[in-house]
């Protein structure tokens, strides 16, 4: 029983039966995974939609000042990042591993593409002073009649900042994924951690789906 | 591993350009005024990509039915979660007789009164050419 | 049997609804002992009627795992229980919610760590809730530090007081006396002590009072008046007359220290005197005792002038009287 | 069994970095099982000072701020350092694997990733009590915690980083059980035990995220005043509470399902009997922990929450008590026509029958709302949830660890000590908190460091106890350890009990390395004692 099966592929533990089963149980367990994801964001979402129905009317004008062009721009490079990592996967499964080296590498460019614009943002934001709770110092003429805006950019930081984290761990994880495919330990066999890393990234947009319209276009 | 599911190139492709357009969508409908309906538009659109997503890119279409309970149990709880605490906070007061309940006593936070007006580069209005206010900005 | 009952479990019954809360307890009361000699008499008679006795050979034993009656019992019998017990509670709730419309409306407010109570003809009272008999009474309470919990024993009734938001409570006394009031919400050193008391009074006493209220100070010498006002303002929650230091330095302390300087927190330093006490009561977040913290509530609006110097001359007496 | 049967996980390989960096759930069990009892001891420890301390009223053996702290080290080493973590990770770990007839669990390096969390949350935790403490109770309740000048930051981030390593067991877990299950072992061949660890780390991985995100929103609130929760800045505090006790109810659970699980084995095995009501026991089981997500409200029936929510609250609340109620019946009638032993595990199981049903019933008078009024933040619910917590979640973990000692150690401890401490638990238990029940019926609020003269009767009975509690539950522990200083070994092949699960019939005690000499074949279901004779072997 401990004397492992010569014939068994080198990648697949002792404690599994066989390479089905490992490879379902990954899965599943980073379903699991996606599950406490999902719930970490739900207390965020729970907050904004319960500050919202308390200050409808400065959540639509303190929406105002985010910058649509840049969060349209941040949509559509994320969604792109989607279907190349989807891409790469498909192209593994095909066993080409020069093409989903190349996925792999836009991938890791566009997130870098995302958090750069993200940046920009951020930066403009901080130097007119629409910033999380007390170091909120905004009042110009379109909010100044407004009660508790900061609120508003507290929501909004942590929301797109905790998105953010998720977009920077990803980058970590494509980042290893380039090296492992360079190093060809992954094939057609055995992409197990692709596909892993692959749903991780596709959450990252999904919950970006969900932010974009909320704090960019309805607010 | 063979015997897994390869979704052919194409269906990746129409879903991405799916995306895209209805990213273009949401956008245009947002700059045309529907009151309330503003909201159920963008959150329905956002749920078809998002359902797009997790089907398609994620493969759930394909998967164990497992991996689909665990999504959509989540997405429940997600949803006790919101229900129940708003049950809280759109009733409180709710009976009418204790009207003072039903809201805060200051609507605004204090630090407001000192913050000073600014222009839309968040620079100080020289309103009353009050000298120690301006410090406050320059954190 | 039932009062000498209800008397063991709970304080007295003052308020309207608190006979009826009390009925409420001792039907679920009875109901559980019920239930509970039910399971402890079972356990105890399967498991010694089936013992495994000495020297008996290890059998197979019964597979009877399941009783279709038994089981809809064990549904059925909780189920029951439970409604009633929630359509009851919800009914008395219901009571112990809406207000009377002819409630006599009471402010409380707490802070860390007394409770103030506005009166609807002005005046105000500290740690002591003074209210008629027989009068629905509407208590608005509201804190303006960090959560507060006020709880009446004898009245079966207690609500949060949140900062920044109003919350509502009432009872109708219907017995006269002097009665316990609890903080029960957490709320850092002084919980413990952030006790007060509601007297109930005769609606014509009550009258009588709430006229005087305010004015009855003018007749009592400043150190006599300052002693009193030490336990009605609540400044013996953080300060002692001992010397020993609670939450604030003792006055003994102060008093002992009168004319010498005192040194802050902030390595500053100033002489002990009428002026430093006068400021450390109405802005006592200017000048922190060094060892100490600062958590002492402005008394600024709480104090007339006439009440500020009976309390330095109280405080001053101090001195004076640990000498003789 | 054959030759190499010497070779068991606690000896092979030796050496002090084979224990750090194992990878086998026994080992990493066994390290849960300690830490968690070290920090029962610390916590244990400061409950008996807070005794000390409320054994007459007035400030005579610590100050009221001392005493804040002790009461929320308390709570929180208790549930976050000991009960959250020690069953699902000391018994849970060893044993499930083992039920199921795997080699391991799914993920060992996020096992072992787990227990390195945990401890470095841990390390948290002490640095707050080193650092002197913080006084704002295990709730965390805003807006004191973010106004307290005691160690909010650093407690708050143990607690956030021990959440990461109940997420990772949880997920291993929840993988183990429906992915290492050997061929034949459906879901209604499971032993309860993995029934209840299923249900508890489903409750696991969609609470805990919560949790996380609070505490973040709570250091936040403290370095940025973002306004969610701090009423000064537009927040609101009742909203803290509906966070924190999302995650904090179903926390209830997590501590006492996996008791249910040890009590549904424990109970058929002594009484050599089939459960009662195996399916009856299964599904409550998971919709307790459902039912569990949906009633957090009534901690906050005097907050001030809407009228409304707090009738729904009330009334889904009685829910839970059904399932309950099933269970409770269902252990009872397994005795019938059985042959039960008064062994030391089996006497730990009626006592959790005796005081969880108190512990449960005291829930139905909490439950109404017009009563919870008074009830609310008084001894009573200290009382309340002290039968349930202790009454209920310690008391089965010491009857579990007595039933698989022998199984996971390969020692067999003095027996007679056992039962003798398992009566002084009992005794010193009833004593020190039944008082607690009538203090807060009488007006006792809870977190009091002093009280008035006409609660201390009550006060210093409960105190007396609660010595011969703490004296009970040190000797029974100490007596465990005991056996394996004293070498008491018992034969690898040996079945004291008689158990029939995988655990008992497959695997010698202490199991192997890898768990089972040869792939286990499932002869019977786990209770089947109309079936088949197991014999009690020992030594």
């Amino acid at each position: 029983m401990s004397n492992h099966n010569p014939d068994a592929p080198k990648h697949l533990k002792h404690y599994f039966a066989n390479v089905d089963q490992q490879y379902e149980t990954s899965k599943f367990a980073m379903w699991a995974f996606i599950l406490t994801e999902v719930l970490t964001f739900a207390g965020l979402f729970v907050a904004y939609i319960v500050f919202r129905s308390w200050y409808p009317d400065m959540f639509v004008d303190a929406h105002k000042l985010l910058d649509v062009n840049k969060g349209l721009m941040n949509t559509i490079v994320l969604i792109t990042s989607s279907l190349t990592m989807a891409l790469a996967i498909w192209a593994i499964q095909k066993n080409n591993r020069k093409l989903s080296l190349i996925m792999l590498i836009a991938t890791f460019v566009f997130a870098f593409c995302f958090l750069g614009i993200k940046f920009l943002e951020y930066s403009h934001k901080f130097e007119v002073g629409q910033l999380p709770g007390e170091y909120y110092s905004y009042m110009g003429p379109e909010v100044v009649h407004l009660n508790n805006p900061h609120i508003f950019f507290s929501i909004y930081f942590i929301m797109t900042g905790l998105h953010g984290l998720h977009v920077a761990i990803g980058m970590g994880l494509i980042a290893w994924l380039i090296y492992a495919t360079y190093k060809g330990n992954l094939s057609s066999e055995y992409y197990t951690p692709m596909e892993m890393i692959g749903i991780f990234w596709h959450l990252v947009d999904l919950i970006w789906i969900y932010l974009f319209p909320l704090f960019y276009l309805i607010g | 591993m063979s015997e897994h599911h390869i979704t052919p190139l194409r269906t990746y492709l129409i879903i991405a350009a799916s995306l895209l357009f209805l990213s273009g969508v949401t956008v245009w409908v947002s700059y045309i005024d529907l009151g309330p309906l503003n909201i159920v538009v963008a959150m329905l659109v956002a749920t078809i990509k998002a359902s797009l997503v997790a089907f398609f890119f994620m493969h759930l279409l394909w998967d164990d039915k497992k991996n689909l309970t665990m999504f959509l149990m989540s997405l429940m709880f997600f949803g006790i979660f919101v229900t129940i605490t708003l049950l809280d906070t759109e009733f409180r007061g709710d009976l009418d007789l204790n009207p003072e309940v039903k809201d805060p006593i200051n609507k605004r936070a204090v630090f407001y009164d000192t913050l000073p007006l600014t222009d839309t580069h968040g620079h100080p209005v020289d309103e009353h050419s009050d000298n120690h206010h301006e410090d406050k900005d320059h954190h | 049997m039932l009062d000498r009952l209800t008397e063991f479990f709970f304080p007295k019954q003052v308020s309207t609804f608190a006979s009826d809360i009390d009925n409420l307890y001792f039907f679920i009361f009875y109901s559980s002992v019920a239930l509970f000699f039910i399971v402890v008499f079972g356990m105890v008679y399967l498991a010694v009627k089936y013992r495994h006795k000495k020297g008996e050979e290890l059998k197979l034993t019964s597979s009877k795992d399941h009783s279709n009656l038994l089981e809809s019992l064990f549904f059925i019998i909780p189920l029951i229980l439970v409604s009633i017990t929630f359509v009851w509670g919800i009914r008395s709730y219901l009571k112990m919610v809406i207000v009377p419309d002819d409630a006599i409306e009471i402010k409380v407010t707490g802070q860390s760590w007394f409770w103030t109570f506005d009166y609807p003809d002005g005046g105000t009272t500290l740690n002591e809730l003074v209210v008629p008999s027989n009068q629905p009474i509407k208590l608005v309470l509201s804190s303006k530090d960090v959560l507060h919990s006020f709880f009446i024993p004898v009245m079966r009734s207690k609500m949060d007081a949140l900062p920044n938001r109003y919350n509502v409570m009432w009872f109708d006394a219907t017995q006269e006396g002097v009665y316990d009031i609890f903080c029960t919400e957490y709320c850092g050193t002084g919980h413990s002590q952030m006790g007060a008391k509601v007297i109930v009074m005769k609606p014509a006493q009550y009258e009588e009072w709430a006229n005087e209220l305010g004015s009855d100070d003018d007749s009592i010498p400043l150190d006599e008046l300052g002693a009193k006002l030490y336990t009605k303002k609540a400044c013996n929650t953080c300060h002692t007359l001992d010397g020993s230091s609670l939450v604030g330095p003792s006055y003994l302390q102060t008093s002992q220290m009168w004319g010498q300087e005192r040194v802050f927190d902030d390595g500053t330093s100033t002489v002990i005197d009428e002026n430093y006490i006068r400021s450390s009561i109405l802005e006592p977040q200017t000048q922190i005792v060094a060892g100490y913290q600062s958590v002492m509530p402005t008394y600024q609006g709480l104090l007339n002038d006439r009440e500020l110097d009976a309390l330095i001359a109280f405080l001053k007496s101090l001195n004076e009287d640990s000498q003789i | 069994m054959s030759e190499n049967i010497k070779q068991n996980y606690l000896n092979h390989p030796k050496g002090l970095m084979s224990w750090l960096l194992t990878l086998d759930h026994k080992r990493i069990g066994l390290m849960y099982l300690v830490s968690g009892i070290l920090f029962f001891f610390l916590g244990g420890l400061l409950a008996l000072v807070m005794r000390m301390e409320l054994a007459a009223p007035g400030n005579d053996f610590i100050s009221n701020d001392t005493y804040n702290n002790v009461y929320t080290l308390h709570g929180a080493i208790m549930i976050f350092l000991f009960i959250i973590p020690a069953i699902p990770g000391a018994l849970g770990n060893i044993l499930l694997p083992l039920m199921v007839g795997a080699k391991d669990v799914a993920f060992p390096r996020l096992n072992l990733a787990s227990f390195y969390i945990y401890s470095f949350g841990a390390l948290f935790a002490m640095y707050t009590i080193i650092n002197g403490g913080v006084d704002t109770g295990w709730t965390f309740y805003t807006p004191y915690s973010t106004q307290s000048t005691s160690n909010v930051v650093p407690m708050t981030l143990g607690i956030f980083i021990i959440g990461f390593s109940s997420i990772l067991t949880g997920l291993n877990f929840i993988a183990t059980v429906h992915k290492m299950r050997i061929p034949g072992l459906t879901w209604y061949k499971l032993p309860l035990f993995v029934w209840a660890l299923y249900g508890t780390s489903l409750v696991q991985i969609t609470a805990t995220p919560v949790l996380a995100i609070t505490m973040v929103l709570l250091m936040l609130e403290r370095f940025l005043g973002i306004g969610i929760f701090d009423p000064a800045l537009g927040g609101d505090p009742v909203l803290y509470q509906h966070f924190f006790w999302f995650y904090s109810h179903p926390a209830v659970y997590i501590m006492i399902l996996p008791a249910f699980g040890i009590i549904s084995e424990i109970i058929p095995v002594h009484s050599r009997k089939k459960i009662w009501g195996y399916k009856f026991i299964a599904y409550s089981t998971l919709s307790i922990a459902f039912i569990g997500f949906l009633v957090w409200g009534h901690h906050m029936f005097t907050s001030g929450q809407s009228v409304f929510s707090q009738i729904v609250f009330s009334f889904i609340t009685y829910f839970v008590g059904i399932p309950t109620g099933v269970k409770i019946f269902s252990w009872i009638l397994t005795m019938y026509k059985g042959q039960v032993s008064f062994t030391p595990p089996m006497l730990y199981a009626l006592s959790f029958l005796f005081l969880f049903t108190i512990g449960g019933l005291t829930g139905i008078f909490l439950g109404a709302v017009a009563l919870d009024i008074h009830l609310h933040d008084t001894y009573f619910v200290v009382a309340h949830f002290h039968y349930v917590m202790q009454g209920g979640t310690i008391v089965a973990f010491l009857g579990g660890l007595h039933h698989w000692w022998p199984k996971s150690f390969g020692v067999m401890y003095n027996q007679t000590i056992a039962k003798i401490c398992a009566f002084g638990v009992f005794l010193g238990f009833n004593g020190t908190f039944f008082p607690q029940f009538l203090l807060g019926l009488r007006g006792m609020p809870r977190r009091y460091a002093t009280y008035s003269e006409e609660f201390v009767e009550l006060h210093s009975y409960s105190t007396f106890w609660s010595g011969i509690l703490g004296i009970s539950i040190f000797i029974a522990i100490m007596n465990l350890f005991w056996s394996f200083i004293k070498k008491n070994k018992v034969d690898p092949g040996s079945n004291p009990w008689g158990g029939m699960t995988l655990e008992w019939t497959h695997t010698s005690s202490p199991p192997h390395p890898h768990n089972f000499e040869e792939e286990p074949v499932l002869e019977h279901g786990p209770y089947d004692y109309d079936k088949v004779i197991v014999e009690k072997t020992y030594k």
